[in-house]
């Protein structure tokens, strides 16, 4: 426990921004109002150290109805519809406790989406765990998914996609982003915002104890091995409550009666009253008396900064409060009036008759200073850069071995049954991933595929992130999860429209931290405005470093595509055999920052593989074009593992082989397994090729690499495989490893 | 023709029936609040699968409470028909319209996926248009699907023929039900559980459009018993 | 007068508990091989007031087991009845 | 010498029982209104076998509590050993 007599510091302020406080206020702040800037100027709630390099995201574009600044971003699909999408971390709930952590964090993404009118329709889950090898991993690994599912599978939402990916940087400090979408009507979009002198402020769900107090500046520190002693009250979510929370919440929404409504996310009470009371230019007063509790004996401190979960502020048109209880009663929820709208911008909080807090709503919420952080380029970035990969493998020795001592089977096998590329089933099938009937394309291709009920459309729903390549090169590395997210959009026959970003790193006053923070933001925006798929959104979590270091940078894209007719959606899997199989785009000798150098070599080094954004968006274009022609059985985004990691990605859907033949000058490790950009691996009807062949005409590369035949997976002289044989391998690759 | 579908707190499959009813197989239906009687004369009663309560303490064991069942329980008992799926299921053993108990997954886990059943009794007002033996591809998703009755239960329900749906073999079986036991019904035929969700698996653009079957003997029996 | 309930709910010895199983198998992984017939239940506690006579109590205890908390067909359930200060 | 050991699990106090919610007010709509402060947690019960001193077996189970059968973020556990037959 810290000992001082600087009260700032227990709420992790500077006596610097402590001085701001003072000259903002013209007046020292009592106790309860500097716990209220504790956690308002926390860099969970003010972005202080991010802000100004956020704004360097491209936020507009013709689809963005609601950009930044709200609980989620808005975009237009057509029809009177919207779709309102975000992703929010909770690393560090979930490694103190994984499974509350991370069952918290689905519960609070889905309010964030159903705060904005929306109907959640699809979760994504996007994680990062330490190897398997580990006990302590395992623990985290099984809990964090338990808790997704516990959550998710309750409420209702399905979980349809997301990511996990596994390395040493992450243990200790798991990263748990999740990702909701929600669709709505025009008329249905609602704002967080307080307005209306004299309408009522209400608290509805659940009530309000002592969890989590704090968790906003907690989620705003290191990781120490006595954080386990001093973490606040662990929050518990309630997912049953939460249903009936997201059921009278939309149903209340319907009536129009509303003014604003808010969640309760991190900093509770106080976060959410100030904020809209600023968005406003309004003032709130509230009752520390009036809020329903679970616990007596609360302070107005605690009351204002508890994070208990499964609540909501909500401003109704003055006179409809019976109509709110009425609808939250119906469901069996407290609904009540703690306070009112005010027009003197304050934040006035009073207790038991007495003025216990009264600070301008604005300076709580808007006016935390923004901070430029120093910037500079870690010694590791060139170093690796340079690694030689070519030494791993001499010219000579390789044209020797190539035929006979190198067992290239073995080696694909290696690679995909490493922790990374193996089979995620063991996740997704603990996630109700079909309820509200709509998931088209299932969990275990590019992209999740929904249809709207109603409308002959999809959506196409992924996120991305390969942090050894935002390590390596954290700018193309931005880049690249961007043009990934939008390739497994293009596959599933989506046209890529919007990305909400979570923003995962360690800490930010570290230099070379701060330096992946800025590049890795340059590079997303770049590809954000080349493939125009603005950033409608999203969340940054900084501090994710344990004693050994900091994690990755990890940028998870979260982007959603429009099908403009459902029979669009398409998969990865070959279909029929005797198809041709046709990659788009070339290979290159790229190897640096590969699976196969972890898998193999052990290494994480090298130059990660180019990117031309402008040739990138032609093959998207072309595989969308041939897609909604009618031409394409199967198409699947050439990632990680490289081809032959793609090749067999294909074929295990429907156990359906493919006989490859590639002519190429590549070494045969880099034919197999580089991990060039921009390319898909398409399947079509033999017939079809001449039309194809025309559509495609000279716009890109692309070559004619094989058929779909038997039940086994060949490729040149270098592999032959069975496929149902190494689908089971695959399969069980993380459940053997799980095995205690 | 109408159906009613019950909705308790923290169904989540009651949208999904009621979706699948109304516009795949173009019958009328009336959502039912849980707190309300069954005030209509429906054909056939539907309770939808989710979390009914959160599945606290047992699934389906607070729900079974819920005023509605009072009525549900009195329409069964006339002879009226009710299909309970999943959680539904689980409610109805609650209930004691159906025998059995259902335990958590050997495995603990929750489990989602697509399972091959198999017919066992298709003289069922739920299953006359399957043949008997034929195998079904629809999926599961549940936590508690793990049936259980004693030897003694378990011997009438074979000698009344009640075991109306099975997982197809060992390897199918998602949770370790006792002998593969995916449905029963009870012994006048009009009571309905299974654990998988036939409504998920009733359009050609899901996955499998299997249990499309169920739906459409429930609705040949009801046409023929008015004719 | 209050009186706290304790109450145990656990499944029918004759019936195979997967969860004890499990856990059983994640403590002799960890080493503990001593340990064995490892079963799984719950465990409630609760507060009854209104009531001044013991015998009552036990009965609604004993009612609410057997309608609610307890599932007969895979639960054996037992209780233990304090007065409380 | 066998032991038998019974292990109750608790949250703690200040932490939601969103499980203990709903099971009272399940029986407060059934009629039991005089029902409160209902909390829900585990018990399990387990044999240990081969050790001689009840101090061993008790530091036994305090260290299998805290490395696997409790949560001690959330969670609170207390025991009971008795000699077997
Ligand atoms: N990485 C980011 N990129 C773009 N916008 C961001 C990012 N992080 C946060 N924002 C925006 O800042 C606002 C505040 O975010 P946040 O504090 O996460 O919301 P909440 O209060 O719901 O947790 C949101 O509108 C969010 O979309
Ligand atoms: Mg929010």
């Amino acid at each position: 426990m810290n000992q001082t007599n600087k009260p700032w510091e227990i709420e992790g302020l500077t006596e610097q921004e402590y001085n701001m406080i003072v000259d903002l206020l013209g007046r020292e702040p009592n106790y309860t109002e500097l716990g209220m800037f504790g956690v308002m100027w926390s860099e969970h709630c003010s972005y202080k150290n991010s802000k100004a390099v956020l704004r360097n995201f491209p936020t507009e574009g013709e689809v963005v109805l609601q950009g930044p600044g709200e609980n989620a971003g808005i975009i237009d699909i057509g029809d009177n519809q919207a779709l309102s999408f975000k992703i929010e971390s909770h690393n560090h709930p979930s490694a103190i406790e994984p499974y509350q952590g991370a069952a918290t964090g689905v519960g609070g993404i889905i309010r964030d989406i159903f705060t904005m009118g929306a109907r959640p329709i699809a979760l994504l889950d996007s994680l990062r765990f330490g190897f398997l090898d580990d006990e302590h991993v395992k623990y985290l690994f099984e809990e964090v998914v338990a808790g997704i599912a516990g959550y998710g599978n309750s409420i209702g939402v399905p979980t349809v996609g997301g990511e996990t990916y596994f390395s040493n940087s992450y243990q200790g400090n798991p990263l748990v982003n999740a990702m909701c979408v929600g669709v709505m009507d025009h008329e249905d979009i609602s704002t967080a915002t307080a307005s209306g002198i004299g309408n009522p402020v209400m608290v509805v769900g659940a009530a309000t104890g002592r969890d989590g107090i704090q968790g906003a500046s907690f989620a705003s520190d290191e990781l120490t091995d006595e954080s386990e002693e001093d973490r606040p009250a662990v929050q518990v979510g309630d997912p049953f409550m939460e249903k009936l929370l997201l059921e009278a919440s939309l149903e209340l929404i319907k009536t129009g009666c509303l003014v604003g409504i808010q969640d309760m996310g991190a900093a509770g009470l106080i976060s959410s009253a100030s904020e809209m009371a600023s968005r406003g230019e309004t003032g709130i007063e509230l009752d520390i008396d009036l809020v329903p509790k679970r616990e007596e004996g609360m302070n107005s401190y605690e009351v204002l900064l508890s994070e208990s979960q499964e609540r909501m502020l909500v401003i109704p048109e003055a006179g409809k409060e019976d109509l709110v209880e009425q609808i939250f009663s119906k469901w069996d929820l407290n609904a009540a009036v703690i306070g009112e709208v005010t027009d003197d911008g304050m934040i006035r909080v009073l207790n038991k008759g007495k003025k216990v807090a009264e600070v301008p709503a604005r300076i709580l919420a808007d006016d935390a200073p923004e901070y430029k952080r120093e910037s500079k380029e870690p010694d590791y970035y060139n170093e690796l850069k340079s690694f030689d990969i070519d030494s791993l493998f001499s010219i000579e020795e390789n044209r020797l071995t190539r035929k006979d001592d190198i067992d290239y089977n073995n080696i694909l096998e290696s690679i995909i049954t490493s922790e990374n590329i193996a089979s995620k089933s063991y996740i997704y099938e603990q996630y109700d991933h079909m309820v509200q009937i709509n998931t088209v394309v299932l969990p275990g291709s590019d992209a999740a595929v929904l249809r709207i009920k109603g409308k002959d459309k999809g959506l196409a729903l992924t996120t991305d992130c390969n942090s050894r390549y935002c390590y390596l090169d954290p700018e193309r590395g931005g880049e690249i999860a961007v043009a990934e997210a939008a390739r497994n959009i293009t596959c599933s026959g989506g046209r890529p429209l919007a990305i909400t970003d979570g923003l995962n790193f360690g800490n930010p006053m570290k230099p070379e931290i701060f330096w992946q923070f800025e590049k890795s933001i340059k590079g997303i925006s770049k590809a954000c405005q080349a493939l125009n798929t603005p950033v409608t959104g999203g969340n940054v979590s900084f501090y994710n470093e344990n004693p050994e270091g900091a994690v990755y940078p990890t940028p998870i894209v979260g982007m959603v595509g429009l099908l403009d007719k459902l029979e669009y959606a398409t998969d990865q899997f070959f279909k029929n055999i005797g198809d041709l199989i046709i990659l788009l785009g070339k290979t290159e000798s790229e190897l640096g920052g590969s699976q196969y150098l972890e898998s193999i070599h052990g290494h994480v080094k090298g130059r990660i593989p180019e990117l031309d954004l402008e040739k990138e968006k032609k093959i998207q274009e072309t595989c969308l074009e041939l897609i909604k022609a009618g031409f394409v059985k199967s198409a699947h985004d050439c990632s990680d593992g490289g081809l032959a990691v793609t090749l067999f990605e294909s074929s295990i859907g429907n156990l359906k082989g493919a006989d490859i033949k590639i002519e190429s000058n590549l070494k045969a490790e880099e034919l197999l397994f580089s991990e060039t950009q921009s390319r898909i691996v398409i399947s079509l009807a033999r017939e079809d090729k001449e039309m194809v062949e025309e559509l495609i005409g000279d716009s890109i590369e692309y070559q004619v690499i094989g058929e779909v035949k038997g039940e086994r997976l060949k490729i040149n002289n270098l592999i032959d495989i069975y496929i149902e044989e190494l689908k089971t391998k695959w399969e069980e690759a993380i459940p053997l490893k799980l095995i205690k | 023709m109408r159906f009613g579908i019950v909705t308790f707190p923290g169904s989540n499959c009651d949208q999904d029936l009621r979706y699948v009813v109304e516009e795949v197989f173009e019958i009328k239906t009336d959502m039912i609040w849980h707190k309300e009687d069954l005030e209509n004369n429906y054909n056939a009663i539907l309770l939808p699968g989710g979390f009914s309560y959160g599945d606290y303490l047992r699934s389906g064991a607070i729900a079974r409470f819920s005023p509605v069942m009072d009525s549900v329980i009195d329409f069964a008992n006339q002879g009226g028909l009710v299909l309970g799926i999943c959680n539904g299921f689980q409610i109805l053993m609650e209930a004691g319209l159906l025998p059995g108990a259902m335990k958590v997954n050997n495995n603990l886990k929750f489990v989602c996926k697509h399972v091959k059943l198999q017919i066992k009794n298709n003289q069922t007002p739920f299953t006359e248009k399957l043949e008997r033996d034929q195998i079904l591809n629809i999926p599961v998703a549940h936590q508690e699907g793990n049936f259980y009755i004693d030897d003694r239960g378990l011997d009438k329900l074979k000698v009344n023929d009640q075991i109306v749906l099975k997982y197809l073999n060992d390897s199918e079986n998602p949770n370790g039900s006792i002998e593969n036991i995916a449905g029963i019904c009870n012994k006048k035929r009009n009571v309905f559980g299974l654990m998988p969700h036939p409504e998920r698996a009733s359009e050609d653009i899901l996955s499998s459009s299997d249990g499309k079957k169920i739906f459409e003997s429930l609705i040949s029996f009801l046409k023929e018993g008015v004719n | 007068m209050e009186w706290l309930v304790k109450i145990n709910i656990q499944l029918k010895e004759s019936i195979l508990d997967p969860q004890g199983q499990a856990v059983q198998a994640g403590l002799n992984a960890l080493g503990y091989n001593n340990v064995s017939d490892l079963n799984v239940g719950k465990y409630m506690e609760l507060k009854i007031t209104d009531l001044t006579d013991k015998e009552q109590v036990k009965e609604q205890v004993d009612e609410m087991c057997r309608r609610l908390l307890a599932n007969p067909v895979i639960e054996d359930y037992r209780f233990n009845i304090e007065e409380m200060a």
